[in-house]
């Protein structure tokens, strides 16, 4: 089991949901965050104050998975995400031990999807 | 450096600006001390239309809000910067030319320079309403000027490029709105045939509306509009919608240019064609969706409200309902098929509002107009006049026809030379940033 | 096909309006020929009750955002949605009978059918107000008759079926608010008795604070409203308490009807009490809670708005300011102590608010009242006439018990045919979702 | 027990109020009830005047979501905490005896006692304007009074103790306020000198801009504050703008004090400053920084309708243009050149914005003013008079002195009894929650 | 020590957080994230424009616990968060190495608690 | 690799970006959450209600690094972040397994810098 963890474009995020249905995979968590990369940051002037915000809008994905799902999972966000230029983002893949479903209370595999 | 350029700038600036005062000010300053006798204008009125205009003035913002709240959250500045750039340009537009363009003796089309840089525009009773001073008619007038370009901005949110946007406004006040304007209230040809257009059911919402149309059609789709095309901040839409209610009294009411019996007609038609609207509106969406929707019932205020302005100081109450009830169902069906059907993006529904909602209220004008309201207009078709339908259908369809025109040639010039939607990028970043280098909200702190 | 429909809808219904039109319209609107001259009105008098009339229809959108503000993000269209339904049901139901049962020539309970649809309600001078027009006061009062059920809102919030909420509030409208606007306005029985209320402490603030008392008692309290009761966006709160404190000039200094000393006198009252009203409850949570809060000022503000509106065109300054101390410490002691104890779920506080300092007004009213302020009106137990606070007592609890009594009964009656509160699930939701199908805000973009 | 002192108090407050009611308003009202012929007044200026008053009040808090917008997340209520105060503090001292202060017969310096808890006026004709009561034109006054302390808020902003800001802002409209009034509306010395000042340029933004850098100046700088300076809400800020714009026809076409030319003449100026402002400062950041900003728009607009301020009722369009550009140019340089120059921290630029433009538009209405627009004023240098402009030099420069001198005392005197800032925990975790235990907005639900 | 990771529905917290309590389980992070899973989504209606959001808004806890609490704080989720009904959510449990408490600099299972 | 997770008080992120940078950890991605912690909560007061909300807005830095990095970034995170008092935060550090860059496809070491 697999935690995957997606740092993405906002405006990608429509074509990674949709990348992802094509493989299967419709579990996933979501949230907004800011980012800071190797992409040059936005420059935002008040009163005449130039401030460069070298952070991001950025979303972030969490998708668990069982262990043959992680292939296609990663490739469904690689091609969703990908416009080739910087900022496209990043993608982390941590171990994961259980998972539990809280309706049922299944365990393990059978809980993840 | 480039702050000492400033510096001289600033010394110079009054002093250039005191030739022009010398040359132009004094003249139109001692017209007005000379007509400012006016024993003919009492305080009421004048306090009437003072605060209409300061209501007016408020729809602006208001708009702003209203359509503010319906864009993404990355493009809600863009949206008020627009509606904001209207109140200081357009401002300034009418007072130096836009006022005679629109309201000076001229032929049937246009008006001419006598009151250019508001020469002869003094204190001396209006020559459409000799009740008040012509300074507070040109004032009135004003707001209205104002507003009429900030409702085409729905049409093309959150994809025009900002310097475009000025030289399109500019430009479409001058030859769009002026001409309009004197055709229906300055004398113009329209007028003469004997259209009926109480408070800008042509000048202003057929106009913006249509222009609206085209400009929607001709900058094409939003990127991505599909992806999450949820306001941002509905609130914000309803704060709006709250503010323009309000101000619309000092459109319609003020419109009759006194605190008499046809401004209170006109207060009562408006109120009446709002609340029937914004009912209908909720009760189309209950019936069709399932569930009545804060946005729809807002919607359908702000279009009975469009829609009642050319008629209001015309109609009795059965008449506002009847524009009430029937505008809703129009502009319901406008903006749920018109714009599916013919795939254009009229990103807030401007022209499906006030297009429509303009058209249907000058027609409408046409059947419910009665003597018996207002005696300084005529019987509709109901009241047995079908000849003012006629007139009503042909002021209507030549604003139409003409609005449509002018907008295209003028937005294919603004595009040639400025290019009129923002890149790609720009758009995915969103207007609040690439355009004017703020965001609207922090995301934390 | 449903489409279809519609189309014909819209088709028909102009000429079916038109019939009415025809049957009803064109003698209410001779009676307004007729009755034309109405020389005595001056447009003055004209100019300020249109504008108060537009600032107390602002004030049911300032209502909306200062309870919007309040409630949890899922539930705040749902906020708004009523307050806007209040706007376009109740201005219909006023002109088409609600007028009429108010201020038509009647009996001592309710007004008669006379002004049925606005009939006889022309530009003669009113018989309530001979200085304006019929049709203007009739306008100003409809404002009033909406703002009023909006107040109710504020009981139920975060937990009522819509569409038990539009029937509830038009029953209520009809059989409570008309009535009690006739008794003490129309020429009722309060009225003949001499109760004195200004703007409405009895018709508007005990009516809708009583009801709201009545309606959350029965509606029960919120599920897992211990969760997060903290208000998601104050500062929506703090602009609504800012369009409240604005409109309320028009609903206080209109309510003279004219623009005279009364209503400058009124006008200074409401900014007293108001003022006087703010800075007390903020002291209060001083001593009490170790600091002042933006909400208790905000409340303390809108409290004392609500208690002085009764009196605010009987009393001198000092009178204003008692009313505005004392309130802001009988409506604290009931939001923070009479709640508790009872246990009943006042989401927004409307009765400790609005009942309980309409109540409160309506008694200071007979200490505090001079003619030497308005001699149309009589002098308080405090200038000498007892007689005057006894009449104010049986005025404002004959119109506790009579509110209680119907609005219970109302309340039961929409809860068996429609059933009035959502089922939990839709609670669990948010009304926005569930009875709306919207969100107020998008979470990421 | 702490409550049963409450309810004891409750009972007792309105006797006591009542004594003094009795030793102090009834010769008051007497005073009125005499006096109540004034045929003079008529209906139309009262409802202009009634209006205005309820225009400037409304900039309060439009003047609050200005400001409120530009704080961060976690600052909001502090500051719209601080406006509303003004309104409940200010609005008592005026009627206890700012006004007094102000404009009852006194000294060149400071007005007498005549006018202490409103004795002495009533309906009669008032001094400064014969053709409106005289308790209107001290409500209307009063507006003023409220919303010149508030305007210094923008200085302190983010690190002020509210205690402190209380004291201080009480302390500061008596003796700064009050007597700068009296100087030059009050018939104090600058007054009897020929100073002209139309709506407030001296009296209000000269006076609270120049407070507003004392005290920025020596509160010091806030911790962290280049951390995120970035507003936290800036549709609030656009919000707060319109708002203002909107009251702001009441504040200098108000100062007219009747509904007649010079009004309107007033409310044209006020709309050309602004809107050229707004232009202006847009054009100097699409120069300067590549583009122009809505808050830069907004603070040009804000900045435009401080400077036409004194101006207002004196000059024609094209001095009101003038004022409009050149002061968008000067406080452009202010808050961009002399802010990081001098290096206070003026957190939202209310010295920038007011206290520059004050003092510009004071000056400019030396160069500008014209007997031709208002026969009441003078001739400024332009228009043959270098006199007038020497006299606006004395004025506003003996105004600048006086409150710089007088809130700089003050301020240490609040500092010694009760320390002005909050501490460097209260100041990091935000006045919201420090201050008065809230947040503005939660942030899971 | 664990990372536990719990996605439950947003009226469930108070109940989750009192349960903790209970187990004595006092630290925790929380955010407010969007999630699809097997709940049908929501669905929203502009100007008749039809849309199935089919991300729901959930809340997400992270609690970081030595290995001997993991199971009372997977208990305690459990029964604070469940209603029987899709969209209860779901627990991840993933592996940490290692904790610090940054205002004393203590390290391991003395910094987690 | 490693994901390093902080909880830091939100008026010293700027402090923590500065020591990162100066470190050379370029990349991070960040958000506000709600920490229940041994800090005292806030009271807040509405109409009289008192309320203890027990949740502080903190910030949550999330920052993936090789292992020769780690020790940096933590000792980055401490120096910005510390102030003495309680409420300064925690790290936690979860084993990572891989990493990819989305513009580029690369995988592991190199990805994640
Ligand atoms: N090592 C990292 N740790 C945490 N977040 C990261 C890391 N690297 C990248 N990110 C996140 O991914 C986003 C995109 O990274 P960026 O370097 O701009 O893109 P690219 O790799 O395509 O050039 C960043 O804004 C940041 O939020
Ligand atoms: N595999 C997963 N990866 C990431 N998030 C998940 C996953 N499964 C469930 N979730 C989260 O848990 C929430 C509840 O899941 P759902 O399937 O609706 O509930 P249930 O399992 O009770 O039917 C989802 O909205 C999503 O946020
Ligand atoms: N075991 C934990 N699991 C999850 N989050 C934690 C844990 N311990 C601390 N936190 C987070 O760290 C924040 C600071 O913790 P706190 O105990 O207040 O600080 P300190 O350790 O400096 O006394 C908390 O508000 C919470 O968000």
């Amino acid at each position: 089991m697999k935690m995957i963890i997606a740092i993405i474009q906002p405006h990608k995020l429509e074509d990674v949901k949709q990348e992802l249905y094509k493989a299967n995979v419709n579990l996933l968590t979501v949230n907004e965050v800011l980012g800071h990369g190797r992409q040059k940051g936005i420059t935002e002037v008040y009163r005449g104050v130039r401030e460069s915000g070298n952070l991001l809008r950025k979303i972030r994905l969490e998708i668990c998975v069982n262990d043959d799902f992680v292939d296609a999972t990663l490739n469904a966000i690689m091609t969703g995400a990908r416009t080739g230029e910087t900022g496209d983002g990043k993608i982390f893949i941590l171990p994961m031990e259980d998972c539990l479903r809280i309706r049922t209370g299944e365990k393990g595999k059978v809980a993840v999807g | 450096m480039k702050r000492f350029i400033f510096l001289l700038i600033v010394l110079a600036c009054p002093f250039l600006m005191f030739a022009a005062d010398a040359a132009l000010a004094v003249p139109a300053v001692s017209a007005v001390a000379v007509a400012a006798p006016a024993a003919a204008s009492n305080s009421g009125d004048i306090s009437w239309m003072l605060i209409s205009s300061a209501l007016v003035l408020l729809m602006t913002p208001g708009l702003a809000f209203f359509y503010g709240g319906l864009v993404r959250r990355k493009n809600i500045l863009g949206v008020l910067m627009q509606c904001f750039m209207a109140m200081a340009v357009i401002s300034l537009q009418w007072v130096l030319f836009g006022y005679s363009l629109s309201f000076a003796p001229g032929n049937g089309f246009i008006g001419g320079l006598k009151y250019i840089g508001l020469n002869n525009v003094g204190m001396e009773p209006a020559p459409y309403a000799p009740n008040i001073p012509h300074q507070l008619f040109m004032i009135f007038q004003m707001m209205f000027a104002v507003i009429t370009p900030a409702l085409i901005i729905g049409a093309f949110a959150e994809r025009m490029k900002f310097s475009a946007y000025i030289i399109f406004s500019l430009l479409w006040a001058t030859l769009v709105y002026n001409p309009l304007c004197h055709w229906v209230w300055g004398g113009g040809w329209l007028q003469k045939l004997g259209v009926m257009d109480f408070a800008g059911g042509i000048v202003v919402h057929i106009s913006a509306g249509f222009a609206a149309l085209v400009t929607a059609i001709i900058i094409g789709k939003r990127r991505n509009h599909t992806d999450s095309p949820t306001p941002h901040n509905l609130p914000f839409t309803v704060l709006g919608a709250g503010l323009l209610w309000f101000g619309w009294f000092g459109f319609n009411a003020g419109s009759s240019l006194a605190a008499n019996n046809v401004a209170i007609s006109a207060f009562l038609s408006t109120n009446i064609a709002a609340a029937a609207a914004a009912l209908t509106w909720a009760v189309i969406e209950w019936i069709n969706m399932g569930k009545p929707t804060m946005l729809g019932t807002a919607t359908g205020a702000v279009a009975g409200l469009a829609t009642v302005t050319p008629a209001s100081g015309f109609i009795g109450i059965w008449g506002a309902m009847a524009i009430g009830v029937s505008t809703s169902i129009i502009c319901y069906l406008a903006v749920g098929m018109l714009k599916p059907k013919f795939k254009y993006d009229d990103t807030l529904d401007a022209f499906g509002v006030h297009g429509i909602g303009g058209l249907w209220g000058t027609l409408m004008t046409g059947l419910f107009a009665s003597k018996l309201i207002n005696s300084a207009g005529s019987n509709g078709l109901f009241f047995g006049n079908p000849h003012q339908f006629l007139v009503q259908c042909v002021g209507a369809f030549a604003a139409v026809g003409y609005t449509v025109a002018v907008t295209a040639v003028l937005y294919k010039l603004v595009d040639v030379f400025l290019g009129v939607r923002v890149d790609d990028k720009k758009e995915v970043l969103g207007l609040d940033v690439s355009e004017h280098n703020e965001r609207a909200y922090t995301l934390i702190e």
